[in-house]
């Protein structure tokens, strides 16, 4: 199983039925084709849709009916349309359960960095800090370091923040952290690595819980 | 009199120096034939206030291109290079804001509010310059209300009257942007005589649509 | 003609074509039976309706389309319906253009007192503060003293206020008086008052236009 | 897990001291049969957040006239003279509010914004002991957001997922309470399968409704 759908299986198995959830562009998109047998989860798109379902067969797509991230998406029975102001009242509102998000960084104290490098790659906040700020439950998937090596999980980020404290989870290929406010803790680690592995390719001190899990590979 | 015009109509509503507000998000939704009308006019130095600059080729995207953008207020560029480039040359002003934030700033002048408090971006970048107001220990950035000149919007039918309705997620920002110009035009693919809007389905109300365009397909 | 008829009349022929008109209960109510032809005006409801129509016949009362006063009304065709908070963004957005209503007392600085008698009459103000404060033009229409003589129309209201110096114009069966930061300026004047009876009548200073006209009994 | 519940499991929900928010504009677009569940319920000292008390027989006002409130935020009570009785032998509380402020309150809440910046009640003892903040030197009041343990909402149609319809001028406070509780209880005339109700037309999102009665005619 390649990293990408390892995180992204790993991810959908936090939520409960009935949970609200937002998927970020990129990675987190990834996530809704592995949420479990049983599980039914309603899938919120801040470009005004509740409901989204699988992706359209090739040639069905419908040019209006799009995630936030400009794909063609589908919706379910029972689905339902609405304007952008409506859209962030859900989701500042608290009425989304569960925000699934990618990160350039992310530290140990819950802060998020994930839309831009100065001088580099300023592509603008979107929805982001929204979601990040309203959404009762913030998780990050992504890949444990960067393309050349280093920790995306700092003791503090660097650059400029999504939100300040928001960040509940953190699903990597490698583990599963939790925020705490004694720091981040391990719940979770990949059969591939060890623990001093895992730390030193983590930017931040981590705490490994006693009950510590191998991370489970989706079938 | 009738609220219907044609694009030369449309086009003597225009002039330089322009604040306005256009709806769409990535495209979806987007009032393309009043685009590509401004174009054709040759209006310049617009202040744009739009949810995203979408691709260089669609939506208000095309404006960015042909540079008769002076100041953008939009939550995303990142789908067009053409922002970017702009953006660190120098050659256009791009506000960047959340866009829960810009939703509701543009709700709040359409509904005469001075301003909203959200929690959105306390403690980044978002809030550097602004006032912040605390309430029941939590903190709220104040932003303002944001008006426009004129807002053009898109919606799927009109009828004779202005009342408006909208198609899956091509609704996004044109609703809310109907509430917050001085003049409002839509452009739409079908005009029915008044009335044949189910009166509970209308998302716009009529008297909020000063000119109604029939867009071309 | 009644007062109140002549009143209303009076009103009616403020309204410009296109005008969004929201209407009080009581009196100003009645301002929708004199609309002059070929004038179309819009009519809002702050509970939810624009395109307000005639009264309908009796026995073809619809519970569920009233006015802010609980009466049966209808809808035109090129209505609508919506909830309350876009109710108050179209008034207190600035999207209606005219509203008229009743007052206990009124002063020379626009001031406006209609919603409570300290002690006595406790209604609550409704929408009225909105409608007074967001309305591009506030018209009150009123008989011109109180059952026991005294004057409506005040140098300043003692009663508490509906909203500071919003008023425009005050139309009464025995003047049409426009609010200037110079005080009351008597536009027109019924026939069968003079100068100093309707002074005598009025607890502010009025001011006469040099353009006094008698004010017309509508057909 | 099915949204729909009976009256009983229904009263099953309540208990004494809870705020409440109720749908209706003198007795339009009220949840009748939950009123009328509460009452038989027995509990009391309610908080009651709606646009009016209705009528001494009809809304909300039947709880008034039952003395199970204890205060009342309300814009106007003028038609139950049981309110104005028991504002002035001091019984039950009345906080009276301008009715687009209260519905704006309502709507801060489920928004998650802090609270208003509205125009509406400068001047006025409406503005007393209220924060007031200047912004282009025009001044607007403060008020704070406001949410309630639970509303009760009335809606013509339901499907099964929760997602709500409604009809004329019996929308008016329903959609904005739904945002604003931590449980909505929706009363509705008929209950539909998910699917039924065109996705352009649901007014009330499904995910904002918890449970769902069956009105009683």
């Amino acid at each position: 199983m390649n990293p990408k759908a390892k995180i992204a299986a790993r991810v959908a198995k936090e939520f409960e039925s009935g949970d609200v959830v937002n998927l970020g562009i990129g990675l987190p998109t990834l996530v809704a084709d592995f949420i479990p047998q049983g599980i039914e989860v309603v899938f919120q798109s801040e470009n005004g849709i509740l409901g989204l379902g699988p992706s359209p067969e090739e040639g069905q797509e419908d040019p209006l009916i799009t995630n936030a991230g400009a794909q063609p998406v589908t919706i379910l029975p029972g689905g339902c349309y609405f304007d952008s102001a409506t859209s962030f009242m859900l989701i500042r509102g608290g009425h989304v359960d569960v925000t699934v998000l990618g990160a350039l960084q992310v530290d140990e104290k819950g802060n998020l960095a994930n839309w831009m490098i100065p001088g580099k790659m300023v592509p603008g906040m979107g929805g982001a800090m929204d979601l990040v700020t309203g959404a009762k439950r913030v998780i990050i998937a992504m890949q444990h370091c960067t393309k050349s090596g280093g920790s995306k999980i700092l003791e503090e980020c660097t650059l400029p923040l999504t939100a300040q404290g928001e960040v509940d989870l953190i699903v990597t290929e490698c583990a599963v952290m939790k925020v705490t406010n004694k720091g981040l803790l391990v719940l979770e680690i990949s059969q591939d690595i060890t623990k001093e592995e895992l730390q030193s390719q983590t930017g931040a001190k981590l705490i490994f819980t006693e009950e510590l899990k191998i991370m489970e590979e989706a079938i | 009199m009738s609220k219907i015009i044609n694009r030369q109509e449309f086009a003597d509503l225009l002039r330089d120096d322009l604040s306005i507000m256009v709806g769409g998000f990535l495209g979806v939704g987007t009032p393309e034939s009043l685009i590509d009308a401004v174009i054709e006019s040759g209006i310049k130095d617009i202040t744009l206030i739009c949810n995203d600059t979408g691709f260089p080729d669609k939506g208000v995207g095309k404006w960015i291109t042909k540079k008769i953008v002076k100041k953008a207020i939009t939550s995303h560029i990142g789908t067009n290079p053409e922002s970017g480039n702009q953006l660190n040359s120098g050659e256009t002003l791009f506000d960047l804001t959340p866009q829960g934030t810009l939703a509701e700033q543009i709700r709040a002048a359409g509904a005469g509010l001075g301003g909203i408090l959200t929690p959105t971006g306390i403690g980044t970048i978002a809030a550097e310059g602004k006032e912040i107001i605390k309430i029941k220990e939590k903190e709220y950035i104040l932003e303002e209300a944001l008006s426009a000149d004129m807002a053009f919007i898109k919606a799927v039918k009109a009828d004779k009257k202005g009342n408006l309705v909208y198609i899956k997620a091509a609704r996004n920002f044109n609703p809310i942007m109907a509430f917050a110009a001085d003049i409002v035009v839509a452009e739409v693919d079908e005009i029915v005589e008044a009335g044949e809007i189910d009166p509970d389905n209308v998302v716009t109300p009529s008297v909020l649509v000063d000119y109604i365009v029939l867009g071309v397909k």
